[in-house]
Order: structure tokens, then C-alpha cells, then sequence
């Protein structure tokens, strides 16, 4: 069975979950020297797919040869030991220590029975250096941002001298800048024999990067392609069965002129702070917000809805003062928040679907002597898990069974039941896959058309320019700007964000 | 219909209400009458000598089940139930609190088994509230009046114990776990008694803390006090001899007991384990008063024998109950003079 | 609002396998086989009169066990628990005497309502356990350390009372009414069904609606299972966590009166170590330390598994010491199978 | 190639503010507090003999608290140590009684080299903690309640040897050599320097030099702070967890035999209750329940603030139950300060 041709070969995995057959029958085939991009939606299997390589999870049925020979990794130790190394989708780091150990941790280097941390550091710096990395090794990993913390992850990896690396979209997180810094490393990597498993739901990268593409849909490979012989259109409509025509939907152009929301020189009191922020949005209006990492978009969002504390400024909703001091504050003033970190401010992993859909809108469903109404939460809920197109065979699953994308999915189903005027979205289609972007784009336009307002806010340029009406940037936690997005480039929003470094 | 706790609950007796008549006669012979036994605290050393003379002194004839209370009325009570549906022909329970007693009165009452106390004694009231109520033991506040004896003794027997001449004795007592009756009588009559004497020497208390009952916590105790009073200290109480034990390991761990004037001290403990009669024959310890738990627990399994048999309750106990039913087993002061008494004792105890 | 549905989802009821079945229950069925085991020792336990006293007996213990299963729903613990019970036994005891009784702490006093002391050791449990939550909800100190604390502080104040009001000597005589309130019940034919059951009954189904029908129940939940993710949806997580806490309170306040009822006597002591049990019988039960996962039918088989085996093993006479040896290791076996329906299969 | 060094963010090093300072090293300003609250109230407190009083019953807990500290860090708990220690202490003094004392209870051996119980102590308590350790690392069960079901186990073990060995009485007589190697110490002039206090010392670096400088201990704090994260790392959880509960073991075997050498003597309830007093220090000495952090430092204050807290109120003449009350608020502000510092302000 085994070909020399290919440095790795799975064949006919199969994986099942309670409920869900994650994999069935899927194969990938990479050559050593080659980039092999492994694209489907969200929920495809293509985490399960490596999970199952790294021997985090054990596989029903299939083959995996490694360079033609059999293997089968019972945990990561022996996977890693093998010659596979994997940045995982979510981050998985110890937040109490530093970026060294972090980096180090499994394989420390040695003297005698001692850890020798100068050898650790040496080799850190050195490694950072190889790979232009910007980042102290002594630092507390918990202190850095998620994209300095993406950086170190991908940095372990490439370190560990692995002949496979599996990068489970490493840049989802990332910077314009970082992901181009990213893709050198990976070339040079591939230049050194290295085979790289690439997962991303961003077209333009896979194209830019990958040589090779494998498709999956509904834990099936679907087809596996040279990437110069792929388009974006042909990936999508292997993705997800038909043809998609447009990556953005068709916006009508909307008479924007009631201010709904109004923020008057905000200013936080604990570090990292919003320094002053003032902006207007109108009702109907989808208000992006640009800016560079650190440009302090999250803690804007975050103290508008009361979750960091405002030492200055006022909120007007609709012309009336609000005071939004915590959320359930921010909620009640008809506002929703879709946080960034899903995994920590978002999921509730032991819980069913039913209960994270139905969480922040729960006043709704109490009736006379405080009960509860079951059928209107389960009616709810189902909306939600249809009109989001929430992958999941119950509604009883719980949530983090689900990929990371679903999940996604359901939290924006969350605030859309609690009918909130003002939406703020931190990242939104973060580890979303295209179509489900698409569907979110539509919704947001959708809202928006409804008469409410939306603040999006996106590290990724081209959907930014694709759904708002205006785009806000912001700059060393000031806004540098406001822009028309029909008159705007993507050069002034650039410099704009480079206005208070 | 409902039921009270004193009322008869039709299936908690469905045999006999005389259970003497029953098991010397016919075809029950074959099966040995059961003695439930319930012990307040299996880690209670005093306890563990009274198990043990109950298992010595059973025979053949009975089938004992001996259960821990873990120093828990709430738990007893339960198993009072549980041996009661087990079908035990007799009990005899070493209540946790002497005030339970009616609680456990009222669950045998109803059956009309034989119920023997011990240890730790419950009101005459109780007592006398059902006919098959029995008691052995003996009262810790007399034990700790006979302690108080045992320390006026000694300071006459050791007039050098007044260290600093000024006809005053400073004591302290290592009390068992507070709230506890055998700790808080003990300690009572000690001060009491102590408290009253003025014949030519007076004693004052320095302090009391209690150590629950454990030595390890008593040695912690003594140390502070060892680092506060110094050679103030010249006599030593404690509750038990546990306590004793974690007590002298301090004070010999800090000097005492040596040549050194000042650091000595009278020391007196309360049941006169086997571990206290070495310190009492080196003149470490002045002495103990030891409950007999021998005859205690002797007495303790005869008359629920007795009972079970159908035979007076008295035969074989040596002595005429008391006038609430009750067996007082004396308690004795044990000095370097009697130890043997005590090993005596202590010998049937540990079933040698 | 157009719809982005296009492919309808098949709603499945979960189809359970039969293994699947048998590990998420397997708590009921180490129940049941334990119980077996017992029987099959000695047939002598298998009666309707054994039942009952298994089912009372594990009647307080259930009242409380709901009350701390809350808190560990929510992700924290309680170590007061033991002390708690018995600031309410204490309370109630000096409160509740029998008019006659020689040594009756408050002499002139009337005899009170049976439900006036029984509501003031429920209300000053909740008002405690509420400082309770307060420290661990506004000072952000672990649960863990501060009950430890309040274990010792409730220790202080209940002794201190206890030695003022009767010198630290056991309350006794304890009303006769109340404790027919308590020890009592109804015999069906010559069956015994005890009050306790029944009151314990009551308390299951109002803690049952709590979690299940109301939003403080899934706001505890949520709390439980993420709390960063239940105040950005809105909980207010101080709030639910003093009502949960309060709850605790007064199903405490209504555990310790009635155990000093069905003890007959109260001294500083009841209630001691009662935490370990009641946690214990939660884990066992499926009440995940980590908060956010837990059932009501759960936290009564864990009470119940701890309560059979407790019977069980003084009725059929097992050597105390062994008793340890054996309680400790049905309590692994127990926990050992219903831990395998979380193992992630990999 | 550009740098994508996050120019946006200017990473200042923790400047070390004077109030950062102050909340960073809080445990110990309390514990000096407390100390000079103390000693205010009776300045006879402050003498080198009470000073060295006070670490030598220090002592023996620092050496259990470390060993259960590394479990706490790992993220798990230990309910069995105070059990541990008793079975420790029973052991060991079963077989070093001296050769004349009457009650000997293998009166016909030889007089035993100490080394050689200590260590079959140790080792015995590695055994055990080796088999919870495996409980928990591989049936998954969690360790409050896997150590819970142990604490029992091991209290029938050790309560069956000691009804067998010496009929549940007791155990005295200790070996005079024994006792001296524990309870001794150097006279530096007048001062005592108790060898207790040196074993502590030796005990702590050790474990000190595990923690900080080699890779079981940077294994032990990744697992506590994630253990996904360390597994991925290809981290073998297993194996580093059940070393540290084998550490854990040996120091329990260590401290339970210098603890019945201190007290002179061993009955089954020795140790009774140590698990909460340890991981309480631990707590308040900054050990996180959650995993992941700890220092050595840490402990160290935790212990004697602990020690300090008792002997303190011991020599101060106070209230016993006045005492309990005293002690749960020193723990209650000790732990709401030092919490303080990880607090996160947004
Ligand atoms: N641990 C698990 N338990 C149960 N179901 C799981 C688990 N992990 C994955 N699944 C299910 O397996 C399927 C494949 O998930 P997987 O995470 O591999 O998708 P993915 O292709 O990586 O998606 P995404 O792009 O959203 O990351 C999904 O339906 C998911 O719900
Ligand atoms: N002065 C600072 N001190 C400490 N941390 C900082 C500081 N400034 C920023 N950070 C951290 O840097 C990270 C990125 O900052 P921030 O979240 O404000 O960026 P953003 O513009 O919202 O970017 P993103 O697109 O990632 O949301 C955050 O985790 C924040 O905690
Ligand atoms: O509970 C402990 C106490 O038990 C008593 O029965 C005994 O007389 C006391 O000396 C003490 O040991
Ligand atoms: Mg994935
Ligand atoms: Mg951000």
C-alpha cells in the first residue's frame, strides 16, 4: 500500500463521535517538500483529521504510513518523537509561565538532572531570531497578546526539527503583517524538506501558499489537487457542493441618519485602556472597526458594554444617557457583545446547545412565578441551530463537542435572539468558513436593513472594505479616524492605524 | 395513622416483648443470642479497654456486634435503628451525649429488649423511664474530684513542688475536646475542688486549653506553655492520658524532668493506661486515677447476658445495683504504690 | 428576516446505545448492586421496615447534600457545612424544650410554634452563608479556604453560645412535639413511611424546580461552566451566587433542626465532618467539582449509595475498622464507573 | 526580513510599584503583622525560645505541606495526608520502641537501625500515593474524592495494624535514640536550635531544587496550569504526576515518623485532620486550588502563619472556642490580602 511518492499518508480514517461520524473513509497524501492545504467547512473533520495523526485521538479504522511505514501515535509524545509536530487551532499554552518554557515544555534542554535555562533562553533567541520574532523569552505567556501567543505556538513547532507540521489555521489570529511573515517561514521550511499540513479558511492564503489542496466535506476527502489548478470559485463549490458566486453579499445602500449610539471621549481605567474614544453610529449602519494589534479595539467594545471599567465618558443610546456599568446593564440598553476569546468568554463547554443559545436572553422565557418556558427556549434554540446552520446531530450536544466554528455560530445565534439594537461584533468570523461568512455577512446586512446599528470589528482587510459603511480606526487606544468605506483604500486605513505608534 | 417515636410501631417488635422466655427455650437454641454493642469512639484509648473486657468477658454463647459511633449521637441514633431491625437481643450503648439517652430510650423501648448504658451515665429520669434500662460506669465528674484528691496528695506527699516557696501551687489542665461531658466535668471538678482547698497551700490555675483528646495537639499546647509560664508550672492536669502522653514529651523534650530544681513538676493524668504505668513507676507522673474499665465492661456484658437469658440481672455482677439500676465501678488512684493494679487491670483488658 | 437556512437539520431524540445508557445511569445501577450484594449476604436486609429506615436516614442528609450540590454546581465548595448544621441544631435545641424538662435553658420562656426556631436557624444560616458568598463573590477568595474559615468561625460562635447558655454541657429534652414532627410518620398497612422522607420529598422537588425550571437554576449553570461567558451574557453572577448561597443557608438551617430532632440532643459537636459526606455523595452522584454539571437524581443516589452502605454495613455487623477499609473502596468503585461516561473517548 | 515585533504595545517590565511590591509579598507582611499584634498584646512572645518553639512545630508540617503543595500545583488535592501521617507514625513506632520498655511490641527484634522504619514508611506511604496517583491520572476519577475514599482505606489499614499489633492502645515507649534524633537540637549559647528545623531546612532545598531547577518540576507547574497544554507538548502526565505523588509520599513517610518521635507517642487519630490544616497554609501561602502556582516561599509562610496563629493564641491564654473564632478570621484576611494580588482589574 505505502508509496514512497508521499512522506505521509492517511488512509480511510475513520472517526465517530456520540452522534457524528467526523470522518469517514478520509484520506490525505503529502509529499515531502510540499505545502498541502486542507480546506473544508467548518465541522468538515479536518481538526479530527489531525488530531487523529497526533494521536490525541485514536482512530476507528484507517492506515497511516510515515515514510512508508506504518504508525500509529498513541499520544503526542510518541507523535512528536515520530517527527510530527502540530500548532493546535485553539492556543494551548500555560498561561503562569514564560514564553520560553512554554516553548520548551516536553523537551527541555538539559545539564545533568538540571533544566538548563540559559541553553533554554540561547536557543529561544536563536530561534526567534531565525524567525524574526520580536518577543522576550522570559516573558509571562499569559501577558502577551493572542497574536504574540499564535507567533510563539508557531514557533514551537517549527523548532521542534519536525519533517511534518501540522499548522491548524495559524493565522487566524494573526496580522496582515504577521501572516506574511508567516508564509516566509513556511517557505523556507518547505525549502528545507519540510511537508506542512495547512489549514486556513482564508482563500487568498490557500492559493499564495499551498502547492497542494485536499478538500474536505462531511469527514470525506473529497478531491485532492494541485493548487495552480485551483480558483477560489472551484474550492468553494468542492467545499460545499454547489457554486458560491460572491464572497461579500449584495448591499443595497441604506439611508443612515437617526443616531442610534453616540460615545463621548470613553476613557478605561485599568491597563490595557481605551485613552479616549468618541464615535456616532447610526441606526442601519454596519460601523467597522480597523486597527493594528494592541490598537486596543477589543477593551473599546469591552467598556461600551460594561465589562471593563469606564473611568471617563458617556454613552448615549438613541439621545439617552446609558450607563452600561456591567453588561447585564449593557444588555437591558439593548446591546450584545460577541467577544473575541470565544473559548474563554464565550463557551459554555458542558452545556447543551439549547442552554448556551438560550443564556442571555433567559428573562424572556420566564413566565408567571418565575417558570421557565421550555418549549419557547427549545423553539429558540432550534431557530438558532437552523438559521445559523449550526452543524450538530442533538440539541442536547454539548457545546464543546462542536467545532470551533459551529460554536462560532451559536454564540452569534445567542445575541440575535435578544433582539439587541447594537451589535458588537469582536471578530466575528474568526475560524468561520466560507460560506458560513458569507451567511454572517448576509445577517449583519440583514440587521442592519432591520434599523439596527453594528460595530465589527476585523483584523481582515478585505471584509471590512466587503460589509461596512464607515470604518472607524483606531491607533494606540485613540481613534485616529473615520472613513467612508466606498471612498476609503486600504493604504489609508493602514496609515491611519500606524497614526499614534 | 401516623406514629410518634413513642409509640409502638406494630412491625418494629414482631416477636417476643420478653426475649428471655423465648431464646432458653425450644428450637432457638441453635441460634446464639446477639448482643449489639455501640461504643461511642473506637479512637477513644479509655474505650478501647472497655471493647475489650466486653469481648472477654461475652463467652461463647453470645454473638457480639460491636459498632463505632465515631463520636456522633446522630449516627448512633441510626444505629441504634439499623441493630434493632438487625434483630439484636440486647443492647448496650455507650452514648456520645449523655442527653440522647431518651432518644435511644424510645427507639427500644417499643421492643422490650434489654438496654444496658454505659460509660457515660444518662439522668435518673431517663433512667428510670424504662424497666429494662440499666447503666454501668462511672460519672467523670466524681473521677475528677478524686483527681483533685490525687493533687492535694501529692503537693503534701512533695512540698518541694512549690517551687518558689509561696505556698501557692500554679497548675494547668490539658482539657479534652471542649463541649465533650468527660472533658467538661472532669475539668469542672478539678477547679471545683481545687479551687475550694485552703488548707496551708492554695492552688491557682494558670490556664486551661483543651487538645481534643490528642497528644500530638497536647505537646503543641505544652510547648507554648513551657515558652509563656517556664518554671512557673508546677503541677499538670490532664482529661486523659493521651493528652498526658503529648504533655510529658514536651516537658522532656524541654529539660524537665531532670536535675534542674526548676524544672520539674507534679503531673497527673486520668485512666492510667497501660503507656502511663512505666512514666508512674519512674516517677515522671505522680499518678492517675483509673475508671476500672474492666469492670466496667464486665459488668456491662453480665447483665445484658443475664438479660438474655432470662437470669436476675444482678448474678454474677458481685454487687446490688444502684437505685437507678445502675453498676458504679469505683475509680482508684493509682500511684507508684498500686501500679500492679493497674496492669492487673489492664492485662483482662487487653485480654491477656 | 430572510432565511439562511438551505439544508434542513434532522432532529434526532438521542438515540441512546445501550452502553451508551448503561455508563450515563451507572450510578443507579452501583446502587442497586450494592444493595444486591448486601441482600445476598444476608437476606435479612431486604425488608420494607429496612427500606424505611435507609430512606430516613438519608432524609437530612439529602436536605443538605441539595444545598452544597448547589454551590458545587456553581464551581465552589463548602467546608461550613458540618458547623452550620450544628449552629442550627444548637439554636434550635436551646429554643425547643420540653416545658418539663429540669434543665430547660430559657426557664420562663413560652413554649414556642414548633416553625419559629426552625425559621430563625434557616434565616441565620442564610444570612451567614450569604457573608459566605460575599467573601468568595467580592473579595474573590477561593471557596475552598474561606468556608475553611467560616467552618472555624461558625465553630466560635456556636461554642461560645453553647457555653453560655448551658456551659457547654449537651442540650437535652428536647421538645416532644417537635421531635414527633420529625421522627414520626404515617404507617400504610404496617409499612412505616416516615415524615422525614416526606419533608425530604418536599425539599427535592423545590430545589428540583429551582435548577430545572428557573432562570436563577440555569444562570447557576452557567455560572458553574464558564463564568467569564455568563457575565458577558448578562448573569449577574454576584447575585445568583448569594441566592444560590442563601438557598444552601436555609436548606442547612433545615437540615440542622431537624437533625438535632432526630438525634434528641445537640452539642457543639453535631454536625462535625458532615461537609466530606455531603460533597462526597454529590461527586458520586455526578456533581462535577468543576462546576457546571450536576442532577437532582444524582445527588439523591450519591446520598443514598453512602447512606445504603452505612446501614448495610452495621447491619450485617462488619468489624468497624474494616467498615473504613470497605467504605472507601465502594466509594472508588462508585466513582470510578460513573467517571467513565466523562472520559473522553480519544 | 521585517521584524513584526509589536510596536503597537511597549512592553513595560512589571514596574515594581511600591504598592505591587507591598500586594506581591503580602503573606509575609501579614504573617509579620500578626507576629507583632502578638507580641504587642504579650511582649514575653518575643524570645528566642518561644521563636525556636515555633519552627520546630513548624517542622513537621512544612514537610507534609510541601508534599502535598506539589500535588495542589499539579491541580489536584489530597485528602488521605492526614491518614498517611498516622499510618507513618504508627508504623515507625511500632518498630523503634526501646528494648526495656514493657509493652514492646516485637518485643523479641532486635533494635532496628532508625534509618531502616523510616524509610520502610517512606516507602510504604510512596506505594499508596503511587496508587492514588494512578487512580487518578488513569481511571480519571477526581482526586477529592479518590484521596477521600484513600483517607478511609488507609484508616483501615493502619487502624487494623494497630488493633492487631497493640490491641488499639497506644503505642509508647518510643526508642530514646529516635526521639532524641528529632526532638534534639543544637545549643547555640543559650539559644536552642532544634534538629527538627535543620531536617526542615534540608527537606525544603530539596524540594526547592525539584521545583525550580529541574524538569519534573517545570512538568508539575505546566500540568497544573494546562494540561491539555502540557500533553500536546508531549508532556507524560502520567508519569510526572505520579512522581510528584510519589514525592508526596516520601515526605508524608518522613513527617509522620518525625511526628510521632515529637509527640512520643502513636494512637490511630494521629494526624487526624493535618490535610486541611496543610493545604490550608498552602492556600493561604499562595498555592492555587486551580494549578499551576506555588512557590516554595509561598508554603513556607503559609506554615508559619498557621503555627504562629496557634501557638500564638495558645500562649496568649485565649478562649479555646474564642480561639476557633480568632483563627478563621486571621485565615479569612490573611487569604482576602494576599488574594488581592491576583485579582484582575479591567
Ligand atoms: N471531542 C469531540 N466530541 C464530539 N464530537 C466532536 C469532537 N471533536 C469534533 N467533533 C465533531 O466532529 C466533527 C468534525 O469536527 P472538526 O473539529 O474536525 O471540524 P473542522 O473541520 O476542524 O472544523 P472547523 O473549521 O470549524 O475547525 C464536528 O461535527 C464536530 O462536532
Ligand atoms: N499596555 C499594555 N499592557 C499590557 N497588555 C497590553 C497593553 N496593551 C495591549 N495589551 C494586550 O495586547 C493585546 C492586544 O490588545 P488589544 O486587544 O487592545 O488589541 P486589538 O486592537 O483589540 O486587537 P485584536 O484584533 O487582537 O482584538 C491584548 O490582549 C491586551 O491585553
Ligand atoms: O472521650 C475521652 C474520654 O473518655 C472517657 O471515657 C475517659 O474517661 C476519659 O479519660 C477520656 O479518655
Ligand atoms: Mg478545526
Ligand atoms: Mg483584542
Amino acid at each position: 500500500m505505502a508509496n514512497s511518492d508521499y512522506i505521509l499518508e492517511m488512509r480511510d480514517i475513520c472517526k465517530a463521535f456520540p452522534g457524528v461520524q467526523a470522518l469517514d473513509h478520509a484520506q490525505l497524501l503529502l509529499r515531502p517538500s510540499c505545502v498541502h492545504a486542507l480546506m473544508g467547512e467548518n465541522g468538515a473533520g479536518k481538526s479530527t483529521l489531525m488530531k487523529c495523526l497526533f494521536g490525541i485521538y485514536q482512530k476507528d479504522a484507517g492506515e497511516i504510513f510515515l515514510d512508508g511505514h506504518p504508525v500509529n501515535f498513541n499520544n503526542p509524545y510518541e507523535a512528536l518523537q515520530g517527527g510530527v509536530s502540530m500548532v493546535h487551532q485553539e492556543l494551548n499554552q500555560v498561561l503562569e509561565q514564560n514564553v520560553m518554557e512554554n516553548i520548551w515544555l516536553g523537551r527541555f534542554p538539559m545539564k545533568g538532572i538540571v533544566v538548563d535555562e540559559r541553553a533554554m533562553y540561547r536557543n529561544t533567541k536563536e530561534i526567534f531570531d531565525n524567525l524574526h520574532i520580536d518577543i522576550d523569552p522570559k516573558q509571562k505567556i499569559g501577558e502577551l497578546s493572542v497574536s504574540q501567543r499564535q507567533m510563539a505556538e508557531i514557533a514551537k513547532a517549527v523548532s521542534c526539527g519536525a519533517k511534518i507540521i501540522v499548522l491548524d489555521e495559524p493565522t487566524s489570529s494573526l496580522t496582515e503583517n504577521e501572516v506574511s511573515h508567516l508564509f516566509r517561514i513556511v517557505s523556507d521550511l518547505r525549502s528545507r524538506g519540510c511537508a506542512i499540513v495547512y489549514i486556513s479558511h482564508k482563500m487568498e492564503e490557500i492559493l499564495q501558499i499551498s502547492d497542494e489542496v485536499t478538500i474536505m466535506r462531511d469527514g470525506k476527502s473529497i478531491a485532492t489537487q494541485p493548487a495552480a489548478e485551483l480558483t477560489i470559485d472551484k474550492i468553494v463549490s468542492l467545499m460545499v457542493g454547489r457554486d458560491l458566486s460572491h464572497r461579500f453579499p449584495q448591499k443595497s445602500s441604506r439611508c443612515c441618519e437617526d443616531i442610534l449610539l453616540e460615545v463621548r471621549n470613553i476613557k478605561g481605567a485599568y491597563a490595557p485602556a481605551v485613552k479616549d474614544a468618541s464615535f456616532q453610529l447610526r441606526q442601519g449602519e454596519i460601523l467597522g472597526i480597523a486597527g493594528l494589534v494592541g490598537a486596543r479595539r477589543t477593551e473599546l467594545v469591552e467598556t461600551i458594554f460594561g465589562l471593563r471599567t469606564r473611568e471617563q465618558g458617556e454613552i448615549y443610546v438613541e439621545g439617552k444617557k446609558v450607563e452600561n456599568r456591567t453588561p447585564s446593564q449593557a444588555i437591558e440598553n439593548g446591546f450584545a457583545l460577541v467577544t473575541e476569546e470565544r473559548r474563554q468568554t464565550g463557551v459554555f463547554e458542558d452545556l447543551p446547545i439549547i442552554q448556551n443559545a438560550t443564556v442571555a436572553n433567559l428573562a424572556k422565557y420566564t413566565g408567571r412565578l418565575g417558570v421557565l418556558d421550555n418549549t419557547a427556549m427549545v423553539s429558540d434554540a432550534k431557530w438558532v441551530v437552523e438559521n445559523m446552520k449550526v452543524k450538530t446531530p442533538f440539541l442536547k450536544t454539548h457545546m464543546g463537542s462542536l467545532s470551533g466554528g459551529n460554536q462560532q455560530k451559536v454564540i452569534l445565534g445567542r445575541w440575535l435572539l435578544t433582539n439587541s439594537k447594537i451589535l458588537m461584533l469582536d471578530e466575528p468570523t474568526r475560524g468561520i468558513d466560507v460560506v458560513s461568512k458569507f451567511e454572517i455577512y448576509q445577517l449583519m446586512i440583514d440587521l442592519a436593513q432591520q434599523g439596527k446599528g453594528i460595530l465589527f470589528i476585523s483584523s481582515e482587510m478585505p471584509e471590512l472594505l466587503g460589509v461596512t459603511d464607515r470604518i472607524l480606526v483606531m491607533s494606540g487606544g485613540l481613534v485616529a479616524g473615520i472613513v467612508n468605506t466606498q471612498e476609503t483604500t486600504q493604504e489609508e486605513i493602514l496609515s491611519l492605524a500606524a497614526k499614534y505608534l | 395513622s401516623t406514629y410518634s417515636p413513642n409509640d409502638n410501631p406494630s412491625s418494629a417488635a414482631p416477636e417476643q416483648s420478653a426475649p428471655a422466655e423465648d431464646s432458653s427455650t425450644d428450637d432457638q437454641t441453635a441460634e446464639k443470642p446477639v448482643i449489639g454493642v455501640l461504643v461511642f469512639d473506637y479512637s477513644n484509648n479509655y474505650c478501647t479497654y472497655i471493647r475489650n473486657a466486653i469481648n472477654y468477658y461475652a463467652g461463647e454463647d453470645v454473638e457480639i456486634i460491636m459498632q463505632d459511633s465515631q463520636n456522633d449521637q446522630a449516627k448512633q441514633a441510626e444505629q441504634v435503628d439499623t441493630l434493632l431491625q438487625r434483630g439484636v437481643d440486647a443492647l448496650c450503648v455507650n452514648l456520645v451525649e449523655p442527653e440522647s439517652a431518651s432518644t435511644i430510650i424510645e427507639k427500644v423501648k417499643p421492643t422490650g429488649k434489654p438496654l444496658i448504658f454505659f460509660n457515660k451515665c444518662p439522668s435518673d429520669e431517663d433512667m428510670l423511664s424504662y424497666d429494662n434500662a440499666y447503666y454501668s460506669g462511672c460519672s467523670p465528674y466524681d473521677g475528677g474530684v478524686m483527681q483533685a484528691e490525687m493533687c492535694i496528695d501529692a503537693v503534701k506527699a512533695n512540698p518541694a513542688a512549690d517551687k518558689n516557696g509561696d505556698g501557692v501551687i500554679n497548675y494547668v489542665i490539658i482539657k479534652g475536646e471542649p463541649g465533650h461531658p468527660d472533658a467538661e466535668l472532669c475539668t469542672q471538678a478539678n477547679l471545683d475542688t481545687l479551687g475550694a482547698y485552703s488548707d496551708g497551700i492554695t492552688f491557682k490555675n494558670l490556664d486551661i486549653q483543651t487538645a481534643n483528646w490528642r497528644s500530638d495537639q497536647a505537646k503543641d499546647v505544652m510547648d507554648a506553655w513551657i515558652g509563656r509560664f517556664g518554671s512557673e508550672i508546677e503541677m499538670v492536669i490532664t482529661n486523659n492520658d493521651g493528652m498526658m502522653l503529648g504533655g510529658v514529651e514536651a516537658l522532656k523534650a524541654a529539660g524537665w524532668f531532670g536535675d534542674d530544681p526548676q524544672k520539674q513538676v507534679l503531673f497527673i493524668g486520668h485512666d492510667a493506661i497501660p503507656e502511663a504505668i512505666p512514666l508512674i513507676e519512674d516517677g515522671t507522673l505522680y499518678g492517675c486515677i483509673l475508671q476500672d474499665a474492666v469492670n466496667e465492661g464486665r459488668a456491662t456484658i453480665v447483665m445484658a447476658k443475664n438479660l438474655c437469658f432470662g437470669r436476675p440481672v444482678e448474678e454474677d455482677l458481685g454487687v446490688e445495683l444502684g437505685a437507678i439500676k445502675d453498676f458504679r465501678s469505683p475509680f482508684i488512684k493509682i500511684t507508684k504504690e498500686n501500679t500492679q493494679t493497674a496492669v492487673d487491670i489492664y492485662n483482662v483488658a487487653l485480654g491477656n | 428576516m430572510k432565511s439562511i437556512s438551505t439544508t434542513a437539520v434532522s432532529w434526532k431524540k438521542q438515540s441512546g446505545s445501550v452502553s451508551k445508557f448503561l455508563l450515563s445511569n451507572a450510578i443507579y445501577f452501583v446502587l442497586a448492586a450494592i444493595f444486591l450484594v448486601m441482600v445476598m449476604i444476608n437476606p435479612g436486609l431486604l425488608t420494607l421496615d429496612n427500606i424505611s429506615f435507609i430512606l430516613s436516614q438519608a432524609s437530612t442528609r439529602v436536605i443538605f447534600a441539595l444545598g452544597i450540590a448547589g454551590i458545587i454546581i456553581l464551581g465552589h465548595t463548602d467546608l461550613s457545612l458540618g458547623r452550620m448544621i450544628g449552629l442550627s441544631g444548637i439554636l434550635v435545641s436551646s429554643l425547643l424544650q420540653n416545658l418539663d424538662y429540669p434543665r430547660r435553658i430559657f426557664s420562663s420562656m413560652p413554649r414556642l410554634p414548633l416553625w419559629l426556631p426552625i425559621l430563625g436557624a434557616m434565616l441565620l444560616s442564610a444570612l451567614i452563608m450569604i457573608l459566605l458568598g460575599l467573601v468568595i463573590a467580592k473579595i474573590k477568595v477561593p471557596s475552598f479556604i474561606a468556608s475553611l474559615a467560616f467552618q472555624l468561625i461558625v465553630m466560635g460562635i456556636l461554642s461560645l453560645y453553647f457555653d453560655y447558655v448551658n456551659d457547654s454541657s449537651p442540650i437535652g429534652g428536647l421538645d416532644d412535639g417537635f421531635k414527633a414532627f420529625v421522627q414520626g410518620g404515617f404507617m400504610i398497612g404496617s409499612v412505616r413511611l416516615p415524615f422525614l422522607v416526606i419533608y425530604a420529598a418536599i425539599v427535592t422537588a423545590i430545589i428540583w424546580f429551582i435548577w430545572n425550571k428557573t432562570k436563577l437554576g440555569k444562570n447557576m449553570y452557567a455560572i458553574g461552566g464558564n463564568p467569564e461567558a455568563a457575565n458577558v451574557s448578562g448573569v449577574k453572577i454576584t447575585k445568583n451566587l448569594l441566592l444560590i448561597f442563601l438557598i444552601a443557608g436555609l436548606l442547612y438551617g433545615l437540615g440542622g433542626s431537624f437533625e438535632a430532632a432526630r438525634t434528641g440532643s445537640a452539642s457543639n459537636s453535631l454536625g462535625y465532618g458532615y461537609e466530606l459526606d455531603a460533597i462526597a455523595a454529590c461527586v458520586v452522584g455526578g456533581v462535577s467539582m468543576r462546576g457546571g454539571v450536576g442532577t437532582i437524581p444524582g445527588v439523591l443516589a450519591g446520598v443514598l449509595i453512602f447512606q445504603l452502605v452505612s446501614y448495610g454495613l452495621v447491619f450485617l455487623g462488619v468489624n468497624p475498622y474494616i467498615q473504613y477499609l470497605v467504605k472507601g473502596l465502594i466509594i472508588l468503585l462508585a466513582i470510578s464507573i460513573d467517571t467513565q461516561k466523562y472520559v473522553k473517548r480519544r
